[in-house]
């Protein structure tokens, strides 16, 4: 009760939990599931534009797409660092990923069409991204904050190389500005998506806020981006697929239509054009490198093995 | 082409061909570190070749692929995008279809061992920008190398299997060593000229080198004839495997498909 | 596109797609009598692909990439190599990359059987070609239908291998299935006009032979959803796996150097 | 003794010998060497087409292809039913081919880089398949002469397509016709190479000629090739590759100039450009399809398990 005292006063002062400071058990187990997913999100996330780094149409463009992707790998190394202070190891957080156990990010369950779809990841993905993450920076748990900054800064230079991107094909030809306004069209309904179902159907956000692991409700973030994003895509040359979408006056906030939840819950549920081959993308690599990480591991054994004999 | 353009052509297209199957792995590595190293690896012969194709074209702009008049694509990914693969001046080592990763170690492990011999000479050529390019290089090949060396000595000492694999990803590659290793025309021209290096200079060098990450791994040099190209011609000269036209439709194919866009 | 011509792509573009990934197998199939049956019915596939989308040509020249002006490109060449992947109208059942011997069996049957019950009320077509198209091609779906419920059957009862495999495959094509069944817009405007045939009409009927082929193999038929599309948008709409434009980059990849070749 | 005598008789009278005749064990030992080494050539000359069916630039030439490719199959399988007659099974060869015990025509050995090699393999490499293999429409074997019969009818068709599609490519564009050129650089010398080392080279010639295997030598049949070719080159309107090739008025023949025959020593001896990699296709697909094959073979045993019950 003491322990508890204290972790509810640390709370309280939003100071952080560090990983050698007594938790709660639901929150240590809240907190691996959410940061897991996030993590596997990044692994995950390196599929949908690693399908363009082959196809990248200029060599800077092929550059600047490996070091993202490769930006991710990383992002995704810092997170299971972080559950490995509580306990989880990143080859148990992954075989949970690879048999279906846990979920990761659902806007990586649609396929990249075109190369402006890399753009458009950068742009509206990782925009929703970091409207969802910048609040985590100042999240309860220390080493979570701390990889969040850290990712939240390499993201928003991420979304800056995507909405270039973009800029730079509208001012191309007439087919690399419909690639532009088609890939829109496909993310536009997805990107909102990101910010999870509405908060009358989030039943875990009161124990995640009330914990400082999430600071803000879905619906808030939701509106924060589609305002952001609104006069970007004024600027891009873009529209944005939604015929309700408009400023309201009195609340100070573009109005919006209605997300085709009956589709989220379909990608959430396993059903999403890319679901099944992400999943099995993430089981064969991981599956065709065991002889490697044997490898590893065996050879390791052996070093230890000759220095205690010397 | 003047020998300096074909000289940048052949190191070039040594750097891009190899990042591209290098690159292949992001997202496919055993481990995290691994796609990242691999990664790093690919962006930094990227890099490499980015430098040596433009000065190819600055050197003799007669080698670079005439597009439509108000075409903004840069010389760079005018080489790269809209040749074919005759064109294309690499080894064949660099372009072989992606196998195991015992077999891209060992593929690095070569491409690098050699490398960074000739770049270290490079860093002295007469033509300053590839002296630049060979003194920038010699950083990032010193560290494939070691990287490579390390993982080959790991997998060779790890397992059964791992051991099995990368004595088999050795024996199918030596026979493409020669390809680096025998001086063509162009590169005895150049060193001639002074720009370039010739490959019989450093072979010595290079062949220490190898022969002391295999003799630490404890594996033999596998006794393997030099892969035979058709009358003598291999990649150097534009002659490849079936795998390079195969890859370039891959990669080539949005570039092609927007001979004007602007990415 | 006039609705004859949407109606001549979607029938077109999933005999032109399938043909290609079957074709796929060549040289790689379990033993010669296999390879060449599945040669077989690519061949079949690719000859109903050409007039399908000869009769689109026809039937609405616009659907037809324009070429240089003096290009000797056919329309069936035009849009089999100069469409992109969204253009073309294929369900995605179609063009999934290739998976092992059960997979390509049990999409053959899934394939066919729809394809065949399709065909044999299109006989009767008012559009004398489409008539016509689908008289030669009951005969061809027959026999892919037969081959591989064969095979289907063969590899259900074989070994413990072989059934886990097939069992595996049909879990992994099921979820396109309802692409093919489900009536699209232009298919029902196709159907108002009397040349092209209701999916729904055929529902029954091809149900009715999946599920006997199941049943003699003793397989259940797997419970699974229909994979989604994008704001429901599926292959039919242009709105394709990531596997589709990978496959077009490599086989337009020589038609497109050539726009102006004569072959 | 008698046996020998009739075969000889056989031999002298140029009929032919069946599978159910007595036959001298060398005598059958090389047939089914070279039926085997033929059938190989026939299944492993299936790769360097089918490297360009994926890519064949028009639906017409994609269906030629995949047909002509097709027919190779049926070949192999005609010629493997020909060793079967002599006791060998199509698995047995076959594993003899992927563990390289058996080796199959050297031009195989070389790559297809560009769609015209597809016209030039049917021009020169079908061309002197040809020359080679119509003499032995009249070997002395029965089920051998009697599948040659088939092959050679469908390869003189396979011919006949492959210079059409050089002849069209050739009336093309600028590029197409270099294509076709540097195709035809490419692969005239390794089409001489396919009639065998020179005859002084050559030692089982004479005894294969002796049992009517084998019916004109290495260097007649070159010949004979080469004084085909050269005027339909012309007509193509392309150049061989060989600055000696002239009309000997003398001889009523064409010169022509030394075959490298250290490259061909190499590619025989499987240092050539393709030899791993096309008996590594080989061997995978084999390899991948066992579990196909034990799975007919047991759904087979168990179907005439139940017609037995029946």
């Amino acid at each position: 009760a003491e322990l508890e005292a204290h972790f509810e006063a640390t709370l309280a002062h939003k100071d952080r939990v560090e990983p050698r400071d007594w938790m709660p058990e639901r929150y240590r187990r809240t907190l691996v599931r959410q940061i897991a997913q996030h993590a596997h999100s990044e692994i995950i996330g390196m599929q949908p534009e690693g399908n363009w780094i082959s196809r990248a149409p200029s060599l800077r463009r092929k550059a600047i797409l490996l070091a993202k992707v490769q930006d991710e790998a990383g992002h995704g190394l810092y997170l299971y660092s972080a559950t490995e202070t509580l306990g989880v190891t990143r080859t148990e957080l992954t075989e949970r990923l690879v048999s279906g156990a846990q979920k990761y990010s659902s806007i990586f369950n649609y396929p990249t069409l075109s190369y402006a779809d890399v753009g458009t990841i950068g742009w509206l993905v990782d925009g929703a991204a970091i409207c969802n993450q910048v609040p985590l920076c100042r999240t309860s748990f220390g080493p979570y904050g701390r990889a969040m900054i850290r990712i939240c800064k390499e993201e928003s230079f991420h979304q800056r190389q995507g909405y270039e991107l973009l800029m730079t094909m509208m001012r191309g030809t007439d087919e690399q500005r419909a690639m532009v306004q088609e890939s829109v069209d496909r993310f536009w309904w997805p990107s909102l998506m990101m910010f999870g179902p509405p908060d009358d159907a989030s039943p875990n956000t009161a124990q995640s806020m009330a914990w400082g692991i999430k600071t803000h409700t879905n619906d808030e973030l939701r509106q924060r981006f589609v305002d952001m994003t609104v006069p970007q895509a004024e600027a891009l040359g873009v529209t944005l697929p939604d015929p309700e979408l408009a400023w309201n006056e009195e609340r100070a906030a573009h109005d919006f239509g209605e997300i085709d939840w009956d589709e989220f819950w379909r990608v959430v549920g396993g059903d999403g054009p890319c679901n099944a081959q992400r999943v099995a993308h993430r089981k064969k690599a991981w599956d065709d490198g065991a002889w490697v990480r044997e490898a590893a591991t065996a050879f390791a054994r052996k070093q230890e093995q000759q220095q205690e004999a010397a | 082409p003047s020998v300096l353009a074909g000289y940048c052509l052949m190191l070039g297209d040594d750097a891009l061909v190899a990042s591209e199957r290098i690159s292949e792995w992001c997202s496919r590595a055993p481990d995290l570190e691994e796609d990242i190293a691999l990664a790093n690896i690919a962006l930094d012969l990227l890099g490499q070749a980015r430098l040596l194709l433009a000065r190819a074209a600055a050197a003799d702009p007669s080698v670079v692929p005439a597009l439509p008049g108000d075409s903004p694509v840069p010389d760079e990914d005018r080489l790269a995008f809209f040749r074919d693969d005759q064109q294309f001046r690499n080894v064949r080592l660099a372009e072989l279809p992606g196998g195991d990763f015992a077999e891209i170690i060992t593929r690095i492990l070569l491409l690098a061992t050699w490398r960074l011999a000739l770049f270290e000479r490079l860093t002295r050529s007469s033509d300053a920008v590839l002296a630049a390019v060979a003194a920038k290089g010699v950083k990032e090949l010193t560290y494939h190398r070691d990287f490579a060396g390390r993982w080959f000595l790991t997998l060779a000492q790890g397992t059964d299997e791992s051991r099995r694999r990368v004595i088999a990803a050795l024996g199918e590659l030596m026979p493409y060593w020669a390809e680096l290793t025998e001086t063509h025309p162009v590169e005895a021209a150049a060193a001639a000229a002074g720009a370039g290096v010739d490959p019989a200079d450093v072979a010595d060098e290079v062949d220490g080198v190898l022969g002391q990450v295999l003799s630490v791994s404890g594996v033999e040099r596998p006794e393997t004839a030099p892969r035979a190209g058709i009358q003598g011609r291999t990649g150097r000269d534009g002659v490849h495997t079936e795998a390079l036209s195969r890859m370039l439709a891959e990669t080539q194919s949005v570039a092609r498909a927007h001979p004007r866009g602007r990415w």
